[in-house]
């Protein structure tokens, strides 16, 4: 037995959507990671809570959540309808579900890699003329490189593998919004549905081990390069 | 292409019918609560079939169905399973008698529609107080379906349509439809395609499709 | 140039109060393990924000916390060796070393890539990573990639310590070119190795336990006999200027200063230069007659001006030959068996090996 | 309107499984981190690969997979129930589900801290004498508590928000198996059911945000005795 | 104790082939950057397992890779003292300190905490974290981290290199009684530092690019003329054995050596004891008549052994006085002057202040 049609729409719509979800939520997944490791502010356990809240909440209730901010009849969702982007109901909203539900792991994996930087090192970047900006491209951006990639490995797997909120808030279109989790949800929802469920959740492992073992991959060459072998 | 928001127990049934379509037809399978939220959401749905009237009722009093009359497309019934090669024969009065320690299965009391279903069974035969501690629910039919197939719980209370499916299971008896409310698919159609992918449904040749897949017709 | 500073500082258990002011060239801090030096390197470099304090470079202010004034560590300009490496782990060592090559102003001028990597002998090293480096070839690179940043001003603090004696002296003429060069670079210099600072350094300031102790150009706190024992007792001994008069064919030069000529090996300046000599006290001998039949040759007709007896059997003695000031240090018992006393006219023999090799003066 | 009994109930089954799926998690995540950040061994990438598994998945599946590996008619599921340890349609069983769905988040945290911790050091302990176990935990562990910390407040975060494994598994039997997540869940498929469920979100962000601040707070402490302040 | 060592091993750039017998005492390890001595540590702790080799203390095999022997690190119960602290950045002083007390063996022995305490200057250090300390602090707590480990032998990375001179001068001394005490440790030492070394070794190993360049009793090592140039001009001497005779009252002691007496400030030696005394060539000066009238009163009757000319303008002068050898250093020109040459008898001037305080020998 082969994957059907739907299933390689399905796995096509998720690495899409993985992708597109992983790569718009690194800058800002670093950028938050760096703020809670690094400063203080008001508001920072307010920042810190709300990060790691999908991570607590069911996943259908992040959906709605998502679901009453953005649908098309929330202001909010009108508003951004009214500049051209759709969200709910829509591949796009799948990629924001996908953000938010990884966006604890990669800041959670990022803040690790950060807090781990020696502050000095940051400090003699600067006593060579290094403005801000420039320690953190040439110095701490590279240093916490392995930190990043998990943190990325870590939102693409859960990108790829996210279903609660993404069925919820973009439903389940085959060729639009089902993605590989919710088509194998639906797939188990017939007697014999099995195999093709059996099927569908090999691609899904397949894509992600990949990921994880290119990550792991890269992470290596990182740390040779740092221990000079 | 006309987009269906279908309950989850029709999947299956639904899609062999709408294969005969002449158009493409896209249907998006989920939970009847999350549907009835995503329609009033303003999901681009051309027709809706819900497995819980209620739900129906809830977007109807939201004025989202405007005053198109809704139509109850499919009925359905309730069984009792166990597995296959199991060779229980409990009483249907008094179900706890043949549990022993084990559990009867069934969709969440309150949440799935045939736990719903299910409960008001098992109260109309005055055993659902003995029950209480019986029970394990599930979040949909399915999930209960494939624990009695597994053989991990000797008795379920699923649909009809299901037990037909499942080779692994046996109906060990189906539940009078008059304990408890009628277990209807409402429909509403949103759209002029809709209007069209509804009436193609209920014609003969649809139902008959239905009805092979265990679906009852529904006699207004 | 001139560092001007004042700061004030307290940790848990240390304070820190210091005023200092430097002028042009090398500016030695000495002091104990824990007395507050690498403290005062942080807060120039903009690492440490004091408690109070101010401090100016060339009149340009830093740092004023009486008038809210931070200026951040990158717009300092100031190159800091630190005592720990901190080399990137992540660039190779010739990336380390440009590092700071993009942050320096158009038209700002240093040393070249080509003649540190030479200096430090970091030709072999250049593509390696720096988890891979001895110890002493880290603090070379950290060297290197401060010089190269085209700073200001130089804070190194105790940049040579894991070095070997070989390399040091190469180094050491390198950092007086600096000083010295087109470039004028000021160099505030850590160091526990008197060697290292009588030879560098113009200004000399002593640190004891977050206070200084003493502070002036090197050649009068070097030359007091009261500093001996901070300095420690082995390394105390004036410095004076001479002029080298001829080299010989065997390699010893000779030099006037004011009160004669020396005959000196290992003289490099030029015929006419003018060369700075450190002669340590240790390495001066009184005698009463002039010695005849000796290996050493520089003999000098002194006047003893004071005698300072110090905590233990031995006796400073500061002596005047002709315009210079030389330091003697003796036994107390040769104090008393020779009649020292001020006033008396004797002579000093200097061994000629023992004289440091001068570095090229101003 | 407040929280009816059976919100109770399940708030306090959460919290209940959550700390033990959490405790249990801690030195199996701890040595499967340290595994997989300091050794070399066959089979690494497949155990690598496995952990993160439970992020891809959709939760039913895994959920399935436990039931295959654990239920009443399979081999292990036997095996065990001979002990008399039962994890099928039992609140154990919920723990079970919650460990493996928060494993990959512990790992992952604990991975990155100890790969932050310098060899060197623990070098220099063996050089003192410290035999191999001595050294973990005197020198590793307490140097990894950060990261130990940040891995266990993730898992005991998504040990609290864990639903589909959970009720696929253990079903849902309430006041044994009946978690909050679940509750909302069930909440949220009555028309009406939004305050109670709003309501049980309220009680697991309470909890979340409480674990996610106690665990900071510690980690400030830790950090704050190594920065000598 | 002897330690035997075959090491060979290979980096990127870089191959370490050594050889080296060391017995009991201190063996020093001496070599410019880079030359390899932190390896050879490393590889005796343990924490690098060589290429090929093999490594015994005392005739226990820590390794020998032909027959597959590894000791691990924590069974080899080497204190090391690493070019870097590492300090447990975790843990309080007095937790670092006390790290390794609990893996002596049962009835092991050593330093006590507060010996040790305070003879770093630890006493007011000891909640601070590791990361609060300056360099030199957190050197110390290194240094006393292993000594409190009970080592049957110390292995020691320049652990003094970044540590003022007055407190040197106290930890030497400390390490000759760990050595002379009862316990005996044997400490291979790294060191940059010529007189810490000739003050402390017993054998001195000079490494060049991962070779042994030369090995031997340090007195050897030190007072053949032939090493100058690899131990550095200013730093070569000879060492000789003396026995006190007496303490005068202001300071001077009066010592026996084989060729007659000297006197000497600072020797805290009880009378009666032996001695080692270190004298600089540099120091030593050459006179063919017993000179009068001068400050400096030690004064030995020599005959020149053997002139070894040197790259520059100087000479190393081999000398014996009745059974000691010395070593001065000359200028050729004196050379000439004064018709040194093997056999001539002639007098050798010890300024007494500049003979470095000698360690209690054995
Ligand atoms: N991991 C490594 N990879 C490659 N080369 C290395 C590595 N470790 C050391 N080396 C090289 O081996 C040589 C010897 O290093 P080692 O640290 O033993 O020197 P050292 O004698 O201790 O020098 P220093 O006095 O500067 O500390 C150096 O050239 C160094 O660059
Ligand atoms: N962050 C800190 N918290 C508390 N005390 C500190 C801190 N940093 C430095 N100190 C203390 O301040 C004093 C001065 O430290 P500093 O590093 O300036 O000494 P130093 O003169 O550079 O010594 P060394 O020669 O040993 O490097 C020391 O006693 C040190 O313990
Ligand atoms: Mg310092
Ligand atoms: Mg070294």
């Amino acid at each position: 037995m082969t994957p059907d049609a739907a299933a390689w729409d399905a796995l096509r719509l998720s690495l899409w959507v993985a992708f597109w979800a992983t790569l718009l939520a690194i800058p800002l997944a670093v950028w938050v990671a760096w703020l809670l490791a690094r400063k203080d502010f008001w508001g920072k356990a307010v920042l810190n809570a709300a990060v790691h809240l999908p991570l607590v909440l069911p996943p259908v209730v992040t959906g709605y959540l998502l679901l009453l901010a953005f649908g098309r009849t929330a202001p909010l969702g009108q508003a951004l309808n009214a500049l051209g982007i759709q969200l709910a109901f829509h591949w796009t909203g799948a990629v924001l579900a996908a953000m938010i539900m990884g966006f604890p792991l990669m800041v959670r994996a990022m803040r690790l890699a950060i807090e781990a930087v020696d502050p000095k090192l940051e400090d003699t970047a600067a006593t060579l003329g290094a403005p801000r900006g420039m320690v953190f491209f040439r110095v701490t951006l590279p240093l916490i490189l392995p930190g990043v990639l998990a943190g990325t490995v870590m939102g693409f797997a859960k990108a790829m593998g996210e279903f609660g909120a993404t069925i919820t808030f973009v439903a389940n279109i085959p060729g639009k919004t089902q993605t590989l989790p919710s088509a194998i949800w639906a797939a188990l929802q017939i007697p014999g549905g099995e195999r093709q469920a059996v099927m569908m959740v090999l691609m899904a492992s397949t894509v992600a081990i990949a990921a994880v073992l290119l990550a792991e991959l890269l992470a290596r060459r990182v740390a040779a390069r740092i221990a000079g072998a | 292409p006309v987009t269906v928001f279908a309950a989850a127990s029709l999947r299956g049934a639904l899609d062999a019918v709408a294969e005969d379509f002449g158009a493409d037809v896209s249907i998006s399978y989920g939970g009847s609560g999350t549907m009835a939220r995503q329609i009033d959401a303003g999901a681009p749905a051309d027709i809706v079939i819900l497995a819980a009237p209620v739900w129906m009722d809830w977007l109807q009093e939201r004025g989202i169905l405007g005053d198109a009359p809704r139509t109850y497309l499919l009925g359905n019934r309730l069984v009792l399973v166990a597995p296959a090669d199991s060779t229980i024969a409990p009483d249907p009065g008094n179900l706890a008698a043949s549990l022993g320690d084990m559990r009867l299965v069934i969709g969440q009391r309150d949440a799935v529609p045939a736990g719903i279903y299910s409960r008001e069974w098992l109260q109309a035969t005055k055993q659902w107080e003995a029950l209480q501690n019986m029970l394990a629910e599930t979040d949909n039919v399915r999930t209960a379906l494939a624990l009695v197939a597994r053989a991990e719980m000797p008795l379920g209370v699923v649909y009809r349509t299901d037990a037909m499916a499942e080779p692994k299971v046996r109906v060990v008896y189906t539940v009078p439809d008059d304990q408890h409310s009628p277990i209807v698919y409402p429909a509403a159609a949103l759209t002029d395609a809709g209007k069209v992918f509804l009436k193609f449904l209920q014609t003969d040749e649809s139902m008959d499709i239905f009805a092979a897949h265990g679906f009852a017709p529904v006699k207004p | 140039m001139s560092l001007s500073l004042t700061l004030s500082h307290r940790f848990a258990d240390f304070a820190l109060d210091i005023t200092l002011e430097a002028g042009p060239g090398i500016t030695a801090l000495f002091g104990r393990s824990g007395a507050g030096k690498s403290t005062i390197i942080n807060a120039v470099g903009g690492l440490l924000h004091p408690n109070s304090g101010r401090i100016a470079v060339d009149g340009d202010v830093l740092l004023d916390t009486d008038l809210g004034i931070f200026v951040p560590p990158h717009k300092r300009r100031l190159g800091t060796v630190f005592q720990d490496a901190r080399l990137f782990p992540h660039l190779s060592v010739s990336q380390n070393l440009m590092f700071g090559a993009r942050y320096a102003p158009r038209g700002s001028s240093g040393p070249a890539l080509k003649d540190v990597v030479a200096l430090l002998g970091l030709q072999d090293l250049l593509d390696r990573a720096p988890a891979t480096l001895s110890g002493g070839q880290k603090q070379r690179v950290a060297l290197g990639r401060a010089l190269l940043s085209h700073p200001r001003m130089l804070l190194m603090d105790e940049p040579l310590a894991s070095l070997d004696g070989p390399r040091k002296q190469e180094i050491l003429p390198f950092l007086e070119r600096l000083r010295d060069g087109p470039l004028g670079l000021p160099i505030l210099y850590v160091s526990h190795a008197v060697d290292e600072i009588a030879r560098l350094a113009d200004t000399l300031v002593l640190i004891q336990s977050g206070r200084v102790q003493a502070q002036g150009p090197l050649f009068d706190v070097m030359a007091d006999p009261a500093a001996v024992p901070l300095l420690g007792v082995r390394e105390a001994g004036a410095v004076i200027e001479a002029d080298v008069l001829a080299h010989g064919t065997d390699g010893i030069s000779t030099l006037r200063i004011s009160a004669g000529t020396l005959e000196l090996p290992g003289v490099h300046a030029e015929t006419g230069a003018r060369v700075r000599l450190r002669v340590l006290a240790q390495d001066v001998i009184l005698s009463l007659t002039r010695p005849e039949g000796l290996s050493s040759v520089n003999v000098l007709p002194v006047e003893v001006e004071a005698i300072h007896p110090g905590d233990g059997p031995g006796a400073a003695i500061a002596l005047r030959a002709n315009q210079d000031r030389l330091l003697s240090r003796v036994t107390a018992r040769a104090v008393t068996e020779l009649g020292l006393r001020p006033g008396l006219k004797c002579y000093a023999i200097l061994k000629a090996t023992t004289v440091a090799p001068g570095s090229i003066g101003r």
